[in-house]
């Protein structure tokens, strides 16, 4: 029995939870069982997988099902082997995490019976290797987290958020089809052997691309189809939106190389400035919409959209460097896209955590409500704080590493030929670089509001340590970040049969390297060692400590904060998420989203308060979608008044189409 | 002996740059008071507050968590960690290789990060003020920097920066276009990311115009001392930092003699007094800024670095 | 056996037909509009017979006889009687006016002369040829007619009318089976007890027959 | 025994409909409405192995065994559903017994006339059957006898009666092309002998014919700008009959558009009939897709839905080539299954809650979690998501078009996005979100529903190997 066989028993096995969910549903014995059993199931895929990455193999299946005469495929190489450990890990820590969540759900029987067959799916996407499995998985995916976003089918807006998600999602998968229909040829070739087979000519291979970009990218929220996400994401339970952020949009991400780099055949080198652009516009437009935010796990969907666009940078750059053939660079690029893929769905997860620790402990997801609950639960925080300096690409945690190989990755493309790229790559790698600055202010103004400060509300004064499972789900997590930082030899290694699969060339190896220092490309050129980093930090540290305990004085005295002699009762007069975001929506917000602030004074002598608004809007939405919105209603109406003609009136029209017709047939003869 | 050479080298540099740290901003303040005709404090002034500073009781905000007491080690750790990995008189850190000039910069965002947060724990305006304000001028300055490094990594070919400095050193450099942006870009940087005149001033108590003071507002005693001294190092690392990469003679290579060492010793003093001096000049000469005048000063940098780094890709191939 | 002469009579009876459809477009009153469908059967009638003697097709005159039966006498009779039990208001209004029909109706039948004859060129014997073209006309007049008549009368005397052109069509294809033409009269005279009890439901529920008066009781209104 | 079968399946339900017409009681005549239809479904599934040898009449070939079968079992299905349906009707005193009897009689009449359509070998014949059919159907529809289903009915009965008509001299003018070749008389109607003569007649008069024979039988098939009386008659007949019409006289209707497609198909020299059926296709799937918006009654939303999916089989049947004729043969068995589901839940859920209008009907799913989860998966099945069986169809229909003609699968795709938002939109309405009064549970049999909903399922995951080298076999067939 190989790792493909045991993970597709794994997915069969969480299918088979559907059934016992839907039975057991209502019972408080029903989230021992499911959460429980997808916790062993996922534990056990992860194995396999990363054995099977390990090894570096890969393994075929086919099952009597799907369409009959090509039948039900299932392939494994070390591409889905590395989404594989992804989804199956995502998977089992959001369970582990669920055992003590979801002991608040209000309907878990809403939840229970889509949970395994949502982890089912995003796994069976990644090993499914014949077109038509794979939109049935992908579907699959679509549909079960539209049910877990439906669970809460009575809070305000949800509805509307499940509808944009889904339609959005059925868009997708249109795209999709038709990119697999055009590669498959008139004869339905489904399998991705037999396209493999036959790879198609230029101008196919293009529209395939666009195809994919339009499939994959508004299921992993590129700009402009990431409207639904901030929607969907936030409004599921915060176990299921670590996994939609964490998890989903990578295997969206999988979609994307799987048909690029593997199905559409050689690249053609304008490919990569449309990906690379998209990518840079969807970062840049997706942290800044994140600061916006003041809803935290809103912001936090809104990173997703920002990290997406930095995966999809380095996917441009292994497109270049692809079509420029130079397989160690495009290696290099992949590398480090996959290695954002895996720290992303890290420390997404561990940050939807925390807000979901928040929700449960506050029942407040509005940040401009809460504040100070560093005192109320410690343990959160210092998790959460975890998240918080990886996500910002901050040394010595995983983000750091993934951001900084793009970088190596972005100085290697002077040596691209085309006029196009040289002016394109510089720009992105500015973008990228704003980006990540941007993001750090971001989560200084996510932590620092949320956990920092003092309580705005009795909720959050009231704030109290989360459960168990919570605080151990979120600490595996922060561990993970900090190993994936200091060690990320051993994940470059990992990846790298992944590379050497999809464009030929593979990374020198990194785990012989003296101290476990990571070196790209040479020696000489650029390394980075997270171990000796973060051991310099503690050791300076610690002696800076010692000796201040050594010489200084030791004494401490509370007292009120001073505050330049001002000192302000009350908490709301804290700078809350929109005043802190005022500054940067100063610099960029009227360009970006048309930003305004309007104050109403009240006249001298009236004691009414004055009144401060600050609104956003999301010109992609309003430029967009919205008019769309209106096409479609529009139509809709003007159509419907064929519901009320009189039967003469539908005689006519039968008369009509019968004259017309012939009078085609008098003219075709 | 070569091992033992560079451990003594990157030891020597570590106490070096805390020794030198303090006396650079004293020699600021002296020269600035100079300029104003002034008789200003002692040049060792920052040692004697620093020493003040540490025996003095620390005053803690009610509100204040542990990270508020944490902070300014980590603050200080991480700027001294990457004023270590700067060459400042020699080229053979015995650890250089473990970070380069990116994970340098990103090293002090790290610092940053963390002195926002500070800013923010205690709970009052004034903090928020300043944090938010300093996250704001950092998501442009980082990427500005960053465009100077890019710059400076594609003329090198490496982001190390005993390499760069090496590449300055060699022959085949001559005056550039782009190195000249870089220049420019890098100080106007360096002058936002410390807090100096015009975009900040480090003197004022002015609720209004302070960024970086409203931050450490609530900081008192060693605590206070610790993030004073890190600053005063920020301030030191990037005109050491501008030293090795633009007027890198007199840097001491790999395995150099005793003497020569020394030889770098005394051009790093020498480099560092004047650009103490030039400083001080221009912040005498030049009248602060408002608060949201400074992204336009520092957009100017970055697109200075941008322009810089087209200038490169179009210009040659890029580096082998 | 075909000769000129049989060839110009069947012409003639079928031309008749055609020229009969359009004076119904052009009647405006309900009895007057019976009385020229009555004629117009029994002109298929006399056509149905004479293809019966020059096909030497003897079942065709069962179908005249039908024909003859149903349509000239019973079914007229029986929409005078339903007029007088109903007391409908004699004039029939037009949704299209009068001439404009005619128009229409004159381009109908060049476009179905256009249509057949451009298709039956080729092979194909004559009378067929020239027979399918006027059925062709009187259907489409026939179905014309049921467009532009408000009243639900009319409406049936259309749908008669376009059934005599379907008869014409079958008579004129050289030995269609029998079955056919049976079938045919068995539908009309289902589709016509079927119109007589909607009428006589529609009228005890509606007080008229008007098919307009039906429309504002349809579901889904808003 | 074999042509017993075929025998039986016409005889069962003709006599079956007699003696419902002299059955007093409405309990028994709905045991033995079902019992008649099981037996018209044994003996129809026995054509699927033995095949009677056809006459100049009659005749069953493996396009028609299809329909057959289908037709049969959902016709067995809904006489379930409507035993029980019906009951609940009689008691709150929306029918009487008498009408009963008559719509039992009906009933029995309407699965004679489509069973006498599908093994007719005389096009004159099938003619006369679907005739019958419709006349049935409309008498079903006006059983209520309230305003709004007379004027359905009576809409209904005038646009069928024209599309008759027209169908009629269609079928005339392909015995005027077969005469010259096959011979006067009866075997000028006889379908195999059409079908082998085809390539020798006149082909300017078979698209004349075809002309004809598309709107006549079109008009049953629902297809947009023929569609009128589809919404109405769905909404105002009984359920039972929306899930008859819809499951299958709209298919019997196709089936024989398809004949007179292959006959077309098979004459080199006649227009090609594929564009015609794409081009109406098109327009009744995006036509409806947009009317979906706007429902305000639950029926005539799913009417609707089955004219967008007739115009998808029609748009593949019309690109033809084994891929999209399998794929409509697909659509059209699994709409059938699915969109009579549909109706049996529709009606479940318009006896729970005492109306039929969407605006009345909120969050099922908390107030009946049986009928609102069955009705998402349902809807969610007739919006091709898998792992329901019209997604397969979907899938291949849109990539094999895709690959072929690119410029006709854009519509094919907008059309779909269009009506799939619709149909969530009123779903998400109907089935969440805070419910509406009305908590009584449904008494009707949920069996049928959940069997047409199990098939579908399994349909979508496994498609069982015999079955697909018969729709392959068939698919080849049609060319």
């Amino acid at each position: 029995m190989n790792a493909l066989d045991v993970l597709l028993i794994a997915a069969a096995a969480l299918l088979a939870l559907v059934p016992l969910a839907l039975a057991m549903g209502q019972s408080p014995a029903g989230r021992w069982v499911i959460y429980g059993g997808s916790l062993a199931i996922c534990g056990g895929a992860l194995a396999s997988a990363l054995w099977a990455l390990r090894r570096a193999a890969s393994w075929d299946a086919v099952l009597p099902l799907g369409l009959p005469w090509i039948g039900a495929r299932f392939h494994l190489d070390p591409l889905a082997s590395a989404f594989a450990v992804v989804v199956s890990l995502g998977g089992a820590l959001s369970s582990f995490y669920a055992l003590g969540y979801g002991r608040h759900e209000e309907e878990p029987a809403r939840v229970l019976p889509f949970y395994p067959a949502f982890l089912a799916a995003m796994s069976l996407v990644v090993l499914a290797a014949d077109a038509f499995s794979f939109l049935v998985a992908w579907e699959l995916m679509s549909l079960s987290s539209w049910g877990l976003v439906m669970a809460r089918h009575r809070e305000a807006g949800n509805a509307r958020a499940s509808f944009v998600y889904l339609v959005m999602a059925s868009f997708g998968a249109f795209s999709l089809l038709l990119c697999f229909g055009l590669l498959a040829g008139p004869g339905g070739a489904y399998a991705f052997a037999q396209i493999r087979a036959h790879p198609p000519g230029p101008a196919t291979a293009a529209l395939a691309l666009a195809l994919a970009i339009l499939g994959a990218g508004s299921k992993a929220g590129l700009v402009p189809l990431h409207v639904w996400l901030p929607l969907a994401h936030p409004a599921a339970p915060s176990h299921v939106s670590a996994l939609m952020s964490g998890v989903m949009t990578k295997v969206a991400v999988y979609a994307f190389a799987r048909i690029v780099f593997d199905l559409a055949g050689p690249p053609a080198w304008w490919w990569a400035v449309a990906v690379l652009v998209l990518g840079a516009i969807t970062a840049v437009m997706g942290v800044l919409q994140a600061l916006m935010q003041h809803d935290l796990k809103r912001l936090l969907a809104y990173h997703t959209v920002e990290n997406i666009g930095i995966v999809f940078i380095g996917l441009g750059l292994a497109l270049a460097f692809r079509a420029a053939a130079m397989p160690l660079a495009a290696a290099l690029a992949l590398t480090a896209a996959l290695f954002h893929v895996f720290n992303h769905s890290l420390f997404k997860s561990l940050l939807f955590f925390g807000s979901g620790a928040v929700l449960t402990a506050t029942g407040e997801r509005d940040m401009d409500h809460l504040g100070g609950l560093i005192r109320g639960m410690p343990k959160t925080a210092l998790a959460f704080l975890v998240g918080c300096i990886a996500i910002s690409a901050l040394p010595p945690l995983n983000g750091f590493v993934s951001e900084w190989l793009t970088f190596q990755a972005i100085l290697l493309s002077p040596q691209l030929g085309w006029w196009a790229l040289k002016l394109a790559v510089p720009v992105v790698g500015a973008m990228l670089a704003l980006s990540a600055a941007l993001a750090a202010a971001c989560f200084v103004k996510a932590y620092g509001v949320t956990f920092l400060g003092r309580p705005r509300t009795p909720a959050a004064e009231a704030a109290r340590e989360v459960d168990g499972f919570s605080l151990a789900a979120m600490f595996a997590l922060a561990g993970l970040c900090v190993c994936a930082g200091v060690l990320p030899g051993f994940v470059i290694d990992a990846l790298s049969p992944v590379a050497h699969g999809l464009v030929g060339g593979r990374m020198p190896e990194q785990a012989s390297q003296a101290w476990l220092t990571i070196v790209p490309i040479g020696e000489a050129r650029s390394s980075y060692n997270g171990l000796l980093v973060l051991a310099f930090i503690a050791a300076s540290a610690g002696l800076c400590a010692l000796a201040i305990h050594a010489f200084a004085s030791r004494q401490a005295r509370r007292a009120p904060a001073w505050d330049c002699g001002t000192p302000s009762a009350s908490p709301m007069t804290q700078y809350t998420a929109t005043s802190f975001a005022q500054p940067i929506r100063r610099v960029f917000g009227a360009y970006v989203f048309a930003a305004r602030e309007q104050v109403e004074m009240p006249p001298p002598g009236d004691l009414s308060p004055a009144r401060f608004e600050a609104t956003v809007h999301d010109p992609i939405w309003e430029g967009l979608y919205a008019p769309l919105a209106a096409a479609v209603a529009l139509a809709a109406q003007r159509l419907n008044r064929l519901q009320f003609l009189t039967i003469r009136a539908y005689l006519g029209l039968v008369f009509l189409a019968l004259v017309g017709l012939l009078l085609v047939l008098a003219l075709w003869n | 002996m070569e091992l033992s050479g560079a451990l003594a080298i990157q030891g020597g540099q570590m106490a070096l740059v805390l020794a030198l740290a303090p006396l650079l901003t004293g020699f600021i303040r002296k020269a600035k008071a100079r300029l104003v005709r002034r008789h200003g404090p002692a040049v060792i002034q920052p040692y004697r507050d620093l020493w003040r500073l540490m025996r003095k009781e620390v005053v803690l905000a009610e509100s204040s968590s542990w990270l508020f007491r944490g902070a300014p080690y980590l603050i200080f750790a991480a700027t001294w960690v990457a004023a270590a990995l700067v060459p400042t008189f020699a080229t053979g850190l015995m650890f250089s290789w473990s970070a380069d000039l990116i994970a340098i910069i990103a090293l002090l965002g790290a610092a940053r990060f963390f002195l926002a947060l500070a800013g923010m724990d205690v709970g009052t305006s004034f903090g928020g003020i300043g944090s938010s304000r300093e996250v704001m001028i950092a998501s442009i300055a980082e990427p500005a920097m960053l465009m100077v490094i890019f710059s400076l990594a594609l003329m090198a070919g490496s982001t190390q920066l005993s390499t760069i400095a090496g590449y300055m050193l060699s022959s085949n450099v001559g005056l550039r276009v782009t190195l000249a942006l870089a220049l420019v870009a890098l100080i106007m940087v360096a002058i936002a990311e410390n807090a100096r005149i015009p975009v900040d001033n480090p003197a004022t108590h002015l609720e209004l115009t302070m960024v970086h003071e409203a931050m450490v507002l609530e900081y008192s005693g060693r605590h206070l001392a610790v993030i004073e001294l890190a600053s005063s190092l920020k301030l030191l690392l990037y005109a050491s930092l501008i030293g090795c990469v633009f007027v890198p003679w007199g840097l001491a290579p790999a395995g150099a003699s005793w003497q020569a060492h020394l030889v770098g010793i005394a051009a790093y003093v020498g480099k560092l007094a004047l650009a103490g001096a030039l400083l001080a000049v221009f912040e005498t000469a030049i009248a602060k800024m408002r608060v949201f005048r400074a992204p336009a000063f520092l957009s100017a940098a970055f697109m200075m670095g941008i322009l810089g780094v087209l200038l490169l890709f179009v210009s040659r191939g890029g580096l082998q | 056996m075909i000769d000129g002469l049989s060839f110009d009579i069947a012409h003639l009876l079928a031309g008749a037909l055609v020229l009969i459809s359009l004076l119904m477009l052009y009647q405006d009153r309900l009895t007057a509009l019976i009385n020229v469908f009555a004629a117009q059967a029994v002109t298929l009638a006399l056509s149905v017979a004479w293809q019966a003697c020059v096909q030497g097709a003897p079942h065709l005159y069962i179908t005249a006889a039908i024909t003859l039966a149903l349509k000239a006498i019973v079914i007229p009779l029986a929409l005078h009687r339903i007029i007088k039990i109903l007391g409908i208001h004699r004039e029939l209004d037009q949704a299209v006016g009068v001439g404009p029909t005619m128009l229409a109706g004159v381009a109908l039948v060049a476009l179905a002369l256009v249509v057949m004859l451009g298709v039956t060129s080729s092979g194909g014997d004559r009378i067929a040829r020239e027979d399918l073209a006027f059925a062709l006309s009187v259907v489409l007049l026939g179905l014309l007619m049921m467009v532009t008549r408000r009243n639900a009368v009319g409406l049936v005397v259309g749908f008669m009318s376009l059934e005599n052109g379907l008869v014409l069509a079958a008579t004129g294809a050289r030995g269609m089976p029998l079955v056919v033409e049976i079938s045919v009269a068995f539908s009309v005279l289902i589709a016509f007890i079927v119109i007589g009890v909607f009428l006589f439901r529609i009228r005890e529920r509606f007080e008229t027959v008007d098919v307009a008066a039906l429309d504002q009781f349809r579901g889904d209104r808003g | 025994m074999s042509v017993d079968a075929l025998l039986a399946v016409l005889l069962i339900p003709a006599l079956a409909a007699a003696a419902l017409a002299l059955v007093p009681g409405y309990r028994v005549s709905a045991a033995l409405n079902v019992v008649a239809s099981a037996a018209t479904f044994v003996a129809a599934a026995s054509l699927f192995f033995t095949r009677p040898a056809g006459g100049l009449y009659l005749r069953v070939d493996d396009l028609s065994v299809v329909f057959i079968v289908l037709s049969a079992f959902v016709g067995l299905t809904t006489s379930v559903f409507s035993a029980s349906y019906i009951a609940h009707e009689v008691e709150i005193g929306r029918l009487t017994p008498a009408r009963l009897r008559f719509y039992h009689a009906m009933y029995q009449a309407l699965l004679f006339a489509m069973n006498l359509a599908l093994v007719a070998n005389n096009i004159g014949l099938m003619w006369v059957a679907i005739e019958l059919a419709t006349l049935t159907t409309v008498m079903m529809v006006a059983v209520y006898r309230t305003h709004e289903a007379i004027e359905a009915a009576w809409k209904y009965f005038i646009l069928a009666s024209v599309g008759i008509a027209l169908a009629l001299f269609g079928t005339i003018l392909v015995y005027v092309a077969a005469q010259p070749v096959v011979g006067a008389g009866l075997p000028g109607m006889v379908w195999t002998r059409l079908i082998v003569a085809a390539r020798r007649m006149d082909p300017a008069l078979l698209n004349l014919a075809f002309v004809f024979l598309l709107l006549g039988y079109g008009t049953k098939v629902g297809l947009a700008p023929l569609h009128a009386w589809l919404p109405d008659a769905h909404a105002e007949g009984p359920t039972p009959i929306s899930a008859v019409l819809s499951g299958l006289l709209l298919n019997v209707a196709l089936y024989a558009v398809l004949r007179f497609k292959m006959l077309l198909a098979a004459n080199p020299g006649a227009v090609a009939p594929g564009p015609l059926m794409i081009t109406m296709g098109l327009v009744s799937l995006i036509f409806a897709a947009f009317m979906l918006y706007r429902r305000r009654d639950i029926k005539r939303l799913f009417a609707y839905s089955s004219i967008e999916h007739m115009g998808i089989i029609a748009f593949a049947f019309g690109m033809g080539g084994p891929l999209a004729n399998f794929a409509g043969l697909l659509h059209m068995t699994m709409h059938s299954l699915t969109k009579s589901a549909i109706f049996f839940n529709v009606g479940h859920v318009a006896q729970v809650k005492g109306a039929q209008s969407i605006a009345d009907i909120r969050g099922l799913t908390v107030t009946h979690p049986v009928l609102g989860w069955t009705l998402a998966a349902s809807v969610m099945a007739i919006a091709g998501l898998p792992p329901f069986g019209i997604f397969t169809s979907e899938f291949l229909v849109v990539s094999s078009t895709f690959a072929r003609q690119p410029l006709l699968a854009v519509p094919l795709v907008f059309g779909l996005i269009i009506a799939f938002g619709a149909l969530l939109l009123r779903l998400q309405g109907l089935a969440f979100g805070e419910p509406s009064p009305g908590a009584a549970r449904a008494r009707a049999s949920y069996l049928p529903m959940f069997g047409h909903l199990a098939l579908v399922l399994t349909a979508g995951v496994f498609f069982p190997p015999l079955i697909t080298q018969w729709f392959q076999h068939v698919a080849r067939l049609l060319g």
